[in-house]
């Protein structure tokens, strides 16, 4: 048992911070500190992507091989830290985190090589079609229905919950391509080349925050080639499984919970207590932040051990523990977040929120993206397999005995 | 005790609940946020028409000598509605002011606005420090007849579009808080309008020396009277707010289908429609209690502050277990449930939190 | 609109705080203070049953005909007020408040000139016997057998949490009659005169606290007469769902739970805080007991409306609603004056909890109580029908659109 | 980083785990616990033999020079037996206050400890106030060589049953933390021995001028790392208890049916079980994380607060969890379930509840 803390890790520290600290553009400092979503503004998140690409750093988790770093655990955390540290947006998750190592597994030659470059550069982003209308929780009950004709596969349907799908150049979705047995069969995974196919159409949604983060795609006799079929026909569900297994021992979500809760205290120091004195002084904001303090340092220890391959993460409910445990601790954050905001938190400002609006905040920076964060956060315990459907999976593991 | 209203409180509420029926469906309440118009003008006139700006000024004052328990009868379905005319703020808290004042001005106020051919702003809040009226550090320094004011103001409802504004600023001799009357437009004052969370016409307010009338030089007692008031009856609007989500998501859960059956079938979420039903019966019984007690003239400040923190809290967990409930579409600006869920968030952080009341409570009990 | 505050009122107040003052023995008053449960010690809680019902006051809520007193919402609530402040314990449930008032409203004349003067009077205690070892939360698949002979049912079969059984000389009871129909059909609501019937034998249970407080009773070929049977046979679902009516708009349990707090806050103005002061001026400790008191408060505010006839109360919902909120604020408040007491709860001191011990407790009277309190309070969420029983009850009224 | 045990370990906790399954089934534990002994000295005699009451102390000072990890490898399985001997107090609190020390008199008394023929008791607690060392009141007089001690410590394990006890007290001279020893029956020493509510054999002693050794004057650095591995491995025992809880309460849930289905097939009662098991992987995390941080001698002390703050909370969620499950069984003084969650109620009030450290983790972060 043991933590290492080397003269080469705390060397490695100070090359990441030097090259946060010097090659980000003004524009993407500015969409890192508007960030109120897991998805950052789009057109600096790309940007940014790819200036980390051309460094090598744009995907840490993946093999060598295809452009990961071959980071310790330790790296990986550092990297993760001092990236959270200089406030920098996120890079989106559904290329580099779904799509990309789905496809390092379990691609074809030819669907790695055509698409993991372009993933890995930031020139690519891919739209995740997974929920319809009628199947949220329920995914394997999805309708879109794709009928094969020649090479090709003509959909018919719509998906929702598409997030970005408007600033995506491909997408990658499943349909369903049987009818005739249980509902998880049936289904199979495609990859969409582009998004401007004949009889696609994208549709934006507007958010409770204001923000057209989410959307619903469309598909009228919809012909798109065979070729982007990933894994065998009506074995979709199993693919879609299979990228599961991404989301086990990968994460590093605590240090963005960590700033997040550097920002509110930091925000609590300036802002008068009502009874009297600094917040951040304030025992009951002290008592407050302590807890959820704690409670994201169990996460992180549990990402840590996750990481480096403790048996945690061989447990098959480590995916719904991980997602359920972070998903509702961002959330609290959130919520602390717009407590120190008060009525500061109250005005919508979606313009002084946009990138590059050059519109001073009502306020300060930190009221201006506290209630949009609590509000896009609501949506943390719903997506991605909602927070029940998740509970339910972590208590079937404890029937089997995990 | 006696806990129900009067026949003449129902009919003021359905009179209240069919032209807002009528004329404030969700689409056209959403299209009116949208626009440039801070509120309905035709709404408020035909609020006045009904007598709410009137009800609550006393007769000698040119009113109707409505009850709080009168305001609380009718604002249930603002909340309901979510109207974004500034009722409280307007009519019960700068109306309240005059009515604590008394001077020839304000009794001409009060004329304008029991007619609703005017409206004020209440500039009260600077921040989330000031839940306390102890915090408030805005300046009144005397000159000439009236004051010169000096500070900042957030959360300004009306500010930049109502006639003028009641602030509450400490007297630089004294020490005291004052009510002051600003004229919409006066000089040294800047105005940074927005809209609220809840479609709120708002403002953010700044006074560099700008030149007031008096209206009451020590209105300590005065500002927790007319507080406690308009506690009370946005609680009602809270209320109703909560109650349209109880309503909305109960009906969801049972048509909603995934798996095969309605989601409220499933029992965790029939659990949290249970625990929304136990939180609003809380509200409910609290809002009604407290209402009944003021009437009286017994509630204290405990519980003024056990209302504005049980409605916050019980308000808090019923809207997020609401957008829970609902899952994606709960989380879109087209469905009405994350907007009732905004009025909420919107009450809870004005006038002190729920968790700055809650403590209030634990100091005071 | 209005709270009646009247010097009439006010005199009734001081003519209850007077006789409390008074009227109690110094062993009533002991297990006042030691009363760790919604059942208080049995002995002294009996002695004190026969000396308010000699001032007429041992069933306020029963009809004046049946020797209720005819008190107005009001005095109900001082009575119930005074009696906390005085720390008297609290009068057995089963009897007055189940038993009692379901033979006032369907028992025979006979039953109701036998039964209820020694409820009254406090000379007779009634166990209830519902629950078995396999039927709890589904209480209506009983076994518990009783057979048809001549004039005589046999009974065969088990009870279990049978509250002070081992104390009672009555009980009444759920049998199977039928086993035909569905499992509601067939059961059959008794009432049995004695407990010492041949075949009938009561073994207490120790609890999580040390008490033997619960009972299991068996029976083994017990010959009961058929004369005490309430209601049809087979009808006895109804009946125990009538029962049920009773604790609609009856309960005035805040004004425990208020002085539940009361005590918390006067053991806190002289417990030290680990951060200064003393634990009652912490702002913590206050943040936290405000947030009960007024949460207390919703629920004392919620019983007025209820027994003045307020629309709250005619809710099928009601009891369910009423019986969550006040059960988990019991458990709220006793971890609140378990956290006060800290390391001075941590003692088992079951001697110096029996009442006329003469044990001086390690530390205060206070520290005595906490934990047992907090322990046997884990059981109001379990018993008289499960917390979960009573959320599914309450789902089900909204989904009938109340 | 490596979180993971050595073979050594694994072995050392293997052989503790059979030790204890041998002869420490809950029956013969609740036996042990209902008599009039303190503890099994059987039991302790065969901890002595397998080496573990030597293991924390030095090799210089006659020990194995184990760390902090080697005690939390099998401090698990002491927790799952429900252990009532007092491991944690005797060797490594009062043991580490003598390796602290390390006067003549100290390393006889190591000797004494490490083989297993002494025990020693730890009066340190003084009631709710004094989770924080700071708060200390029991006072040490300067008395020829040694001192007086006058004062009152609650909780003291082992405090009647001990052959002497390490006590911390403040000197009247210097203000500051010393450790002083007293043997059992000394003058002025009065003992009143109680059970805990998980069965541990502990007392409140009063000292009235108790005559007592020096052993370290100046003890305020190596209290706080005595406290911080005794935390480590108590943490570790708790986190057994909410092990065996998290097993019991899903296979009681398999099996015991209501409404015709295990209630395990509720939907609410698969939650709560999904709960204790977030509950326990954050628990897990943090004291694997905790251990092989301070195993690399880089804990601090928030990581100390987070860690014995997230123990106590996560442990009376699950043990409440536990019981409410379990149901009216769960209630009951006959099955284990209770004894667990009582177990963890006492690791949670002892050395700081987890309000106390998680608002020092606030202070400090």
């Amino acid at each position: 048992m043991n933590v290492e803390f080397s003269p080469e890790l705390e060397a490695f520290r100070a090359e990441v911070a030097e090259f946060f600290a010097t090659a980000p553009t003004p524009a993407i400092r500015e969409a890192g500190r508007k960030t109120t979503s897991v998805f950052a503004p789009f057109d600096q998140c790309m940007e940014w992507h790819q200036i980390l690409a051309k460094k090598g750093w744009s995907a840490p988790h993946w093999p060598v091989e295809y452009g990961g770093t071959g980071w310790s655990v330790e790296q990986r955390f550092i990297f993760a830290e001092e990236y959270r540290k200089a406030d920098l947006p996120p890079l989106l998750p559904q290329s580099l985190g779904m799509v990309g190592p789905l496809l390092i597994d379990i691609g074809t030659e030819e669907q790695k090589a055509k698409y993991l470059p372009p993933i890995l550069a930031g020139h690519d982003f891919w739209a995740q079609g997974y929920s319809e209308p009628g199947s949220g929780s329920d995914l394997a009950s999805l309708q879109c229905r794709a009928e094969a004709d020649g090479d090709d596969y003509i959909i018919n349907g719509s998906k929702i919950w598409t997030t970005y799908a408007h600033h995506a150049n491909r997408m990658f979705m499943l349909v369903r391509t049987d009818n005739s047995g249980k509902k998880q069969q049936g289904i199979t995974f495609l990859l969409l080349d582009r998004v401007d196919y004949p009889g696609m159409e994208i549709r934006p949604i507007v958010g409770l925050d204001g923000m057209p983060e989410q959307c619903e795609v469309f598909f009228d006799n919809c012909r798109v080639p065979q070729s982007g079929r990933v894994g065998a026909e009506n074995d979709g569900w199993s693919v879609a499984k299979h990228l599961l297994k991404h989301e086990r021992g990968g994460s590093a979500a605590s240090p963005t919970l960590v700033r997040y809760l550097e920002k509110a205290k930091e925000a609590a120091a300036v802002t008068p207590s009502p009874f009297g004195g600094m917040l951040a002084d304030d025992p009951v904001f002290q008592s407050e932040f302590g807890e959820l303090h704690a409670d994201v340092a169990s996460l992180s220890h549990m990402e840590k051990l996750a990481i480096s391959g403790h048996e945690i993460a061989t447990d098959p409910a480590f995916p719904s523990l991980n997602k359920t445990i972070n998903s509702e601790l961002v959330q609290r954050a959130s919520v602390l977040m717009s407590k120190v905001s008060g009525v500061g938190g109250l005005a919508r400002q979606l313009e002084a929120l946009r990138v590059g609006s050059n519109v001073e905040p009502q306020g300060s920076e930190f009221d201006l993206i506290t209630m949009p964060l609590y509000l896009n956060s609501r949506a943390t315990s719903i997506y991605a397999g909602s927070n029940e459907v998740q509970r339910d999976l972590i208590s079937r593991s404890l029937a089997a005995g995990a | 005790m006696d806990f129900s209203f009067s026949q003449e409180q129902d009919m003021l509420r359905d009179s209240v609940a069919k032209l807002l029926e009528r004329g404030y469906d969700f689409d056209t309440r959403q299209a009116l946020v949208a626009s440039d118009a801070p509120w309905s003008a035709d709404v408020w006139a035909q609020f006045a028409e009904l007598g709410l700006t009137m009800l609550p000024f006393s007769e000698e004052q040119g009113g109707l000598g409505g009850s709080v328990a009168d305001c609380v009868a009718f604002a249930g379905v603002f909340g309901e509605h979510l109207v974004v005319e500034p009722y409280v703020t307007s009519t019960l808290l700068a109306g309240g002011a005059l009515a604590a004042s008394g001077t020839p001005l304000a009794l001409e106020w009060i004329e304008k606005l029991a007619s609703g051919e005017a409206t004020l702003a209440f500039a009260y809040e600077e921040g989330n420090g000031t839940a306390t009226p102890e915090q408030i550090a805005m300046t009144a320094t005397p000159a000439g007849d009236g004051v010169n004011l000096t500070g900042e103001k957030r959360l300004v409802i009306a500010g930049d579009a109502a006639d003028g504004m009641v602030v509450v600023a400490r007297s630089s001799d004294t020490g005291k808080l004052g009510f002051y009357l600003v004229q919409a437009g006066a000089d040294g004052l800047t105005t940074r309008p927005y809209k609220t969370i809840d479609g709120r016409a708002s403002a953010t307010v700044v006074f560099d020396n700008v030149a007031a009338f008096v209206l009451l030089e020590d209105a300590g007692e005065a500002l927790d009277a007319i507080l406690a008031k308009a506690i009370i009856v946005a609680s009602a609007e809270c209320l109703g707010a909560m109650k349209a989500l109880l309503r909305l998501t109960s009906e969801y859960a049972m048509t909603r289908k995934q798996f095969g059956q309605p989601i409220g079938m499933f029992q965790v979420v029939a659990h949290r429609l249970a625990d929304m039903k136990i939180a609003y019966t809380k509200a409910l019984s609290t809002l009604t209690y407290t209402t009944a007690l003021a009437n009286s003239g017994a509630a204290t400040p405990r519980d003024i502050a056990t209302l504005k923190g049980q409605m916050g809290k019980l308000g808090r967990e019923i809207g997020e277990a609401a957008i829970q409930t609902h899952g994606g579409v709960g989380m879109t600006d087209e469905l009405s449930v994350s907007h009732f869920h905004k009025r909420i968030l919107a009450f809870d952080a004005s006038l002190g939190a729920h968790a700055f009341h809650l403590r209030k409570v634990g100091q005071m009990a």
